[in-house]
């Protein structure tokens, strides 16, 4: 964890709603895919967490969606000016169980960490496959993106304008050795339901801190309490206790 | 002892800054991030004679200039405190440290306290009669002056150690209550808690957090901080522990001006984690600034 | 009547905005500016018995999201009021308009309240009960049950008006306080007035307003205003008109999902003198937003 | 009274701690020398009220000390920054009264009201002698502005660093018709005992509006309660009551 000012480089619109922004700066304590960081916004008392899109040395990507005044001020922030961001924050995923054919499904914002896992497991010579779940063709982002990393991409749409028609859980292919999943909760709750293998599971929860001092954010586990901030969040599939 | 030291019941610090029970866990999470030996001391999380989960999450919402909570005094029991969080803090922490302890009947608190009175490295116990009292038809304990009190008499009986007893700002006369404290034998007040406080959702419509209301804190309720401990400090002897939504020396140093002998810290730390380190940082500049040599001399300074 | 209409104790208002008293004069300084008759209705400046001159300056302490005033009812009394103030208000203002009431002892506020009863504008008598009461010890009539509900059953009988009464927040537990005044015949609870708060120059040493401590209002103390309005209205059944730092439409709705049936506007008409006026025109385009058809169909509805 | 947005056209320190900032924009409700105007700030909750030192049709200029958060803030704006205010406010002064030899007395930040009034006066014809009063040296400003406009200009410092050694009363001319004050109250009260003539005075007060709402402003005088931001800032000498 490290407090940090980043300077906007870039800052634009992927769809009608959600903005990818570009980071320059420290980002030393960003150690794996799948961790966040949490973003100081002028006139907001707690910080907004964002996961980690992206990250290449000095600089870092995050994807969000506006859906509220946090993230509304951010899609109105300009390149050359600065952010407070607490970096490195949370596990991360493990990218040791992967195996050689790893499934990786996102849905919605739940996408974007699943870039950096990606682009690090192709690095290892890991070629996973990727299944990008959105509600409609206007939606959709960064399907090129993972097809440039020379992923293999499944779009998936609720209403069948792009891609199977459909959830997730309805582009499975055949053969994978293990699943990674970042979306909303229903859609983890799909893929843990039809995942045929072990797999990592990213959370989100409403944070005080993003650093695990508050308690704000736990969660049952089977293995006990666990901070979706701390010890989060990325849960293994054998400690996820769905609640209801 | 420098220009920042205090007194506290009996104990010196080395500055008046305490990070406040329930933003500073039991102190590695900010360890990790610096060398906490700076402190004046701290407040560790809630203790209760039982293990506790908490609140169902949502636990937090965001406010103008704070947050509600309601986490619900989640805790590993006082048997694990004692027996795994103790000994993990000495290893990072070689100051006495406030122990702050919860209940939901009078006999939780004794119990609690008669086990952490025999833990050398605790300092104070911090008394926190703001949960809902079981046994009192759900009010908390410090709603009311006679169960506060009967509370403060059970752990007086119990311990050494110098008992703090914190107050809920929920209520109709704080006076009142604090008096009937120290008659009961408080060696300090600290006050205060966070304020009851509720925000919806107009997506959902819901109550942000779960659990519908929770305790509001940071620096929306510093005026009202500051009036209770000037109330609480001109009616008691004992030395007052102030705090709500301090986030700068400037506010300690207002805080201290109102009567309070040492000031804890408690949403700053959530939003900056560094937040306590720096205002220890700033203290002596923002002295100079006001022509302040110790800060002891301040205390309850207000004209 | 209009997608923004409610109805406060029978009287239909075009929206449920009300600027509140003590933060828009008796009107004109707000006239000279806009057309005041755009609002639901607004209360005037606290009334009493005899005129009063109020509190020393300084008046006024500047806090975070908010502003401390012990301005202590300046006013010029009833028959001022009557003679100069309600004819001028007549020329600009052609609706019912709600008159803010005061005293410091059960008699002052039926004496006030009989004679407002025959003023034709007046709609609503809105009964403040936060200042002290001299015969009771100078705690506020509002922070007791019984004393609070005997200034209801007082004014009820000298009056056909509607009586709301306006309740403090700086209580225990406001429930029962809003519960006796219903049972006393009150036809509606306004809530919250402001937190008791206190603020210490540092380079005086002195406290910012002259009377010590005062009255803390705006966007800080919006959840604490939330939480009673909410608790309140799930209590009792007269309507409740809801306060307390409230800036924008959004925040008129989460009152009026918490509880409220109408909602007043106090400090934020001082800082934006345009506030009231602006907040009726976003209230449209913010209903749409959250998919609400008419504003009266959420009085309530949190879920 | 309007509430207008204006551009920072310039902004410099006087001295070590007095500021002089021009802004740019619709000041059409400023209507007499002494007014003020009111200024929101952001992270502040009320606003700063300034007294207007000039308006020249669309431009506006305050001079301002820093004391505190507001002024601090305010000191750190740069050219081109947009900024609330609500202007109009106030009666200012009543220039009928002036005769043909106005004495024009400013202490510290009690001076720049002074200026408009004194170019406004001379705009008439009339002549007047000012005088500034400071602490020291240092601290004196616009003392050639005064002179520009052919004033009569003498200045005081406590010190003696400068012109006459003392208070502003130590420099009262022989012979003047009226008086025009404007600073700190005991100087406002010294000049009041020491003037031969009647005169306005401004007076400061903590303000929740500024344009007569709140009632925090309220002082008593001879013909009633008044409040400083609008039945003032100006008191007519007659009206004045002395609390203390
Ligand atoms: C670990 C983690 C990683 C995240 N990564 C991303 C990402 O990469 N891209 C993205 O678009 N979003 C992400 N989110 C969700 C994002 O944090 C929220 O959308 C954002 O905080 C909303 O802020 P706001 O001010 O716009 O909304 P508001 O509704 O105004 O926020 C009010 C409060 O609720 C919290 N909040 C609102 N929605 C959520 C949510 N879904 N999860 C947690 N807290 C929430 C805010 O942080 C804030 O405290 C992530 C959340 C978490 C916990
Ligand atoms: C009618 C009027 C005209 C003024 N004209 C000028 C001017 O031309 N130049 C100038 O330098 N100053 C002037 N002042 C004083 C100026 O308003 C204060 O210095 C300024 O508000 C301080 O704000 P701050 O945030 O820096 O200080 P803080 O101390 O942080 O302010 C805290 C609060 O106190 C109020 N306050 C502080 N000092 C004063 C004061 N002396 N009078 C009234 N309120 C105060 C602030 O407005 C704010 O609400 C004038 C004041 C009034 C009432
Ligand atoms: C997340 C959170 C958890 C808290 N937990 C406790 C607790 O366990 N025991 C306690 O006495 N106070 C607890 N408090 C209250 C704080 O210690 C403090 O009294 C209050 O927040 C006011 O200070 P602040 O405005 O600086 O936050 C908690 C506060 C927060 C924000
Ligand atoms: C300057 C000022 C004067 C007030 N005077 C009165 C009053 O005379 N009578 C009253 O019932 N409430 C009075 N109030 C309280 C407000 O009506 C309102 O209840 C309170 O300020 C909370 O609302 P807000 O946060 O929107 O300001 C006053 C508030 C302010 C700020
Ligand atoms: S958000 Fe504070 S512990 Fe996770
Ligand atoms: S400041 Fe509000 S009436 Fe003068």
């Amino acid at each position: 964890m490290k407090d940090v000012k980043l300077t906007i480089e870039g800052n634009k619109a992927l769809t009608k709603d959600v903005y990818k922004m570009t980071l320059y700066g420290d980002c030393s304590d960003i150690t794996a895919p799948g961790q966040f960081v949490n973003i100081k916004i002028d006139g907001l008392y707690l910080r907004r967490p964002i996961s980690v899109c992206d990250m290449n040395w000095n600089e870092l990507t995050l994807i969000y969606k506006v859906v509220g005044k946090g993230t509304l001020a951010m899609s109105k922030m300009v390149k050359g000016m600065e952010l407070q961001v607490l970096t490195g924050l949370g596990n991360g995923y493990d990218m040791a169980d992967a195996g050689d054919k790893p499934l990786l499904i996102g849905g919605g914002v739940g996408v974007p960490p699943l870039y950096n896992l990606a682009r690090l497991l192709i690095e290892k010579g890991v070629k996973p496959t990727v299944i990008l779940g959105f509600n409609k063709k206007e939606e959709i982002f960064y399907k090129k993106e993972f097809e440039k990393l020379g992923c293999e991409v499944r779009v998936t749409t609720v209403d069948g304008s792009e891609g199977v028609k459909g959830f997730v859980t309805d582009a499975f292919p055949e053969d994978y050795t293990y699943t990674y999943c970042c979306g909303p909760e229903p859609m983890l709750k799909a893929v843990y339901r039809t995942a045929k293998t072990s797999g990592q599971y990213s959370f989100e929860e409403r944070m005080g801190c993003g650093f695990g001092a508050c308690m704000g954010c736990s969660c049952k586990t089977i293995t006990g309490y666990k901070r979706i901030c701390k010890d989060g969040p990325v849960l293994r599939k054998e400690e996820i206790l769905w609640e209801d | 002892m420098g220009r920042l030291s205090v007194n506290l019941c009996g104990i010196e610090l080395d500055n008046p800054v305490i990070p406040a029970s329930g933003t500073f866990g039991y102190g590695y999470e900010f360890a990790e991030y610096y060398d906490i030996n700076c402190l004046g001391t701290f407040s560790f999380k809630g203790t209760t004679k039982e293990p506790h989960f908490g609140n169902p999450t949502p636990r937090i919402a965001e406010c103008t200039n704070g947050l509600i909570n309601s986490i619900g005094l989640q805790n590993p029991g006082v048997d694990k405190v004692i027996s795994e969080e103790l000994p993990k803090l000495k290893k990072f922490f070689n100051k006495p440290v406030m122990a702050n302890v919860s209940g939901f009947a009078v006999e939780d608190f004794a119990f609690t306290c008669e086990k952490l009175d025999k833990e050398e490295q605790v300092g104070w116990l911090e008394v926190n009669v703001s949960c809902p009292n079981v046994h009192g038809g759900g009010m908390a304990f410090g709603t009311n002056a006679e169960t506060a009190a009967s509370v403060v008499s059970a752990v007086k009986k119990v311990t050494k150690k110098s008992v703090i007893i914190k107050l809920s700002p929920n209520v109709t006369d704080i006076v009142t209550i604090a008096k009937a404290c120290e008659a009961a034998g408080a060696d300090g007040i600290s006050l205060i808690n966070t304020l009851l406080g509720m925000r919806i959702d107009l997506k959902t419509r819901k109550p942000v957090v779960a659990n519908k209301m929770g305790g509001f804190s940071g620096p929306a309720i510093f005026p009202v901080a500051v009036r209770m401990v000037y109330q609480v400090a001109n009616a008691v002897k004992v030395p007052v522990v102030g705090m709500g939504g301090v986030s700068s020396a400037e506010d300690v140093i207002e805080m201290m001006l109102a009567g309070a002998t040492a000031v804890e810290v408690g949403a700053a730390n959530l939003v900056d984690p560094l937040a306590s380190k720096k205002i220890i940082e700033d203290l002596p500049k923002v002295m100079d600034k006001y022509g302040i040599e110790n800060i002891k001399d301040i205390i309850g300074g207000v004209k």
